[in-house]
């Protein structure tokens, strides 16, 4: 009965997903396409509870889509209101081909999943994982994982995340600032960064034995920057130039360091000693937090500010 | 098997449509397609403790996914006001 | 008490469904708007039932975290047309 | 006790969801859908948050759970609020 129940819903959120997921492709207008992708982050962080992946959930509902859809609807709303050139269609047999390709693809692919699935001899990392959980200086898995076991992935994802930011200043300059809000908008504004960052806060500490850590941390503390920043007043308590800059390298910077100390220390690069563990994990945590949460926020903003050429002493050219 | 479907579907939207931030949008339905296919294989059943490996590389995936979407979203509007320059001509 | 938690999840399951069908058929922008607002609460309630009838206390910051960000959409959502929002 | 209470509480506010949707779409006009949908956010919600505070024990999680309440309470009202002005503004442009 209860199984039975359960597995409702699960089909109930698969179809769901399904049915958004095209929506959103295809939708007529590319607005109703950002709103329904929106929703389909809401569904799919719901799949993700259902799956058990509570980490997995938080990060999809702040960043997959908060962030990711303020992001598309800013690119929306700057986009110059122009006289859509009405696109030709594709020829029948482009898209037949395309089609068919895809498919063949998704049925090798799920041959591929179904095997593995079958024929999975060996043992499950996620059992190693547990095994060793208690050296990890964490106690959540997947905390461990990404800062320890393989932390290298973490330094190299955040160097990612480094590169792309740069690609975006060195793009142009920022959007346009919306214009002052109103009322409504100013008081909900003020209410709620406090409590995002808040929030950031506790989802950082309580990472280390439960679902959280740094990358939702630092897409909540990225949407109060967001907020702020919609409300209209430009760069009101953003931090400045110089600093945000800091910050966005110092995530890297600091996981370097802790990185090569342990090294010099005779262990392998960001083999950290055990009772040290935890210490140095949130050390990195916190860095890499403040890092995600500016380069989100100047990733945001689309572009070099202003108030960098300006004062700064690499103006634009 | 959704998450195939759904990464298929990304795939085929991705390369069909005209619109830039469309294309992205596809990318990003894409991504998730290819996360549900991770986690499925992380899940064991309603009470055993899932696999945090594939949950581990999902949260870097996501993170990596939404820089990637940023920069593409940049990179578009750069094209575009490219274009407006050039019409202008 | 935990059946009643899994079939209150079911009902919140299929009435999301329902309000997506909904969403989907609307013709105007704020009426999609509305739609979205009602589905944000929705999975934020549904989210809130399944942290406790799996037992997954996580699911509760979730469950936060979604609220906070449906907040943060309805700004960035109504905040973007330079024209019409002379607010 | 507790239990029949909250159950009490979870199925009043499942009611509301429920409501909240048939409204959204039997009602003609987008006020009044409007009205419909934010009722039913709030009262729905608020009911299922007291049903299941009543399951819980640690202070902290309830204070987690109201805290959604209030935030969705707000995140409603305002957003209410401003998709009743837009449509005001697309009237009186249209008259």
């Amino acid at each position: 009965m209860t199984f039975d129940a359960l597995l409702l819903l699960d089909m109930l959120l698969a179809a769901m997903m399904l049915m958004l997921a095209v929506a959103a492709l295809h939708s007529h207008s590319l607005r109703q396409g950002i709103i329904l992708f929106i929703v389909f982050g809401l569904v799919t962080a719901l799949a993700w509870a259902r799956l058990r992946a509570p980490d997995v959930a938080l990060a999809e509902a702040a960043i997959g889509s908060g962030v990711a859809g303020a992001l598309l609807l800013a690119a929306l709303r700057d986009r110059k209101p122009r006289k859509q050139k009405t696109p030709m269609a594709r020829p029948a047999w482009q898209v037949l081909t395309v089609t068919y390709l895809v498919i063949g693809l998704a049925l090798t692919a799920s041959w591929a999943f179904l095997d593995a699935q079958a024929n999975h001899a060996g043992p499950r990392l996620g059992a190693m994982v547990q095994a060793e959980l208690a050296n990890s200086g964490v106690a959540n898995p997947v905390t461990a994982v990404l800062l320890n076991f393989r932390a290298y992935d973490t330094l190299l994802e955040l160097a990612v995340l480094l590169a792309a930011l740069l690609g975006v200043l060195a793009l142009g300059p920022e959007r346009t600032a919306p214009r002052a809000a109103g009322p409504v908008v100013t008081h909900l504004v003020a209410w709620l960064t406090p409590l995002l960052i808040v929030t950031a806060g506790y989802l950082l500490w309580v990472g280390a034995h439960a679902p959280g850590g740094a990358f939702q941390a630092g897409a909540l503390l990225a949407a109060a920057g967001i907020v702020v920043r919609l409300s209209g007043n430009p760069h009101t308590g953003l931090p400045s130039g110089v600093w945000i800059r800091m910050l966005a390298v110092a995530g890297c910077g600091v996981f370097m360091f802790v990185g090569l100390a342990s090294m010099s220390g005779g262990a392998n690069l960001l083999q950290y000693p055990a009772d040290w563990a935890g210490t140095l994990i949130l050390l990195i945590e916190i860095f890499a937090t403040l890092a995600i949460a500016a380069s989100l926020v100047l990733v945001y903003l689309g572009g070099r500010p202003e108030s960098w050429s300006s004062g700064g002493k690499n103006a634009r050219a | 098997m959704l998450g195939i479907v759904l990464a298929a579907l990304g795939l085929q939207a991705a390369i069909l449509q005209q619109d830039a931030i469309r294309r992205i949008l596809a990318i990003n339905v894409l991504g998730v397609g290819v996360f549900l296919v991770f986690i499925a294989t992380a899940y064991q059943g309603a009470d055993a403790p899932p696999d945090a490996v594939p949950h581990a590389l999902v949260l870097t995936g996501i993170v990596v996914a939404v820089a990637a979407t940023a920069l593409a979203l940049a990179l578009q509007r750069r094209m575009e006001s490219s274009d407006v320059d050039a019409d202008d001509e | 008490m935990g059946e009643l938690l899994l079939i209150a999840s079911v009902t919140l399951g299929l009435n999301l469904a329902l309000s997506l069908l909904a969403m989907l058929r609307q013709p105007a922008a704020s009426d999609r708007m509305l739609s979205a607002q009602l589905l944000g609460t929705n999975g934020v309630g549904l989210m809130l039932l399944l942290s406790l009838a799996q037992d997954q206390a996580a699911l509760v910051d979730a469950a936060l975290v979604l609220a906070l960000l449906a907040a943060v959409v309805v700004i960035a959502f109504t905040r973007r047309a330079p024209e019409g929002s002379h607010d | 006790m507790i239990d029949l209470l909250s159950a009490g509480l979870i199925v009043g506010g499942l009611f509301f969801y429920v409501a909240g949707t048939v409204g959204l779409i039997r009602l003609p006009d987008t006020l009044s859908r409007l009205h419909a949908v934010t009722k039913a956010d709030n009262l729905g919600l608020g009911l299922l948050v007291f049903g299941l505070l009543l399951q819980l024990s640690d202070p902290l999680s309830m204070l987690k759970v109201l805290l959604i309440w209030v935030l969705v309470l707000a995140a409603s009202a305002a957003g209410g609020q401003l998709i009743a002005r837009h449509l005001q503004h697309k009237r009186e442009e249209s008259s």
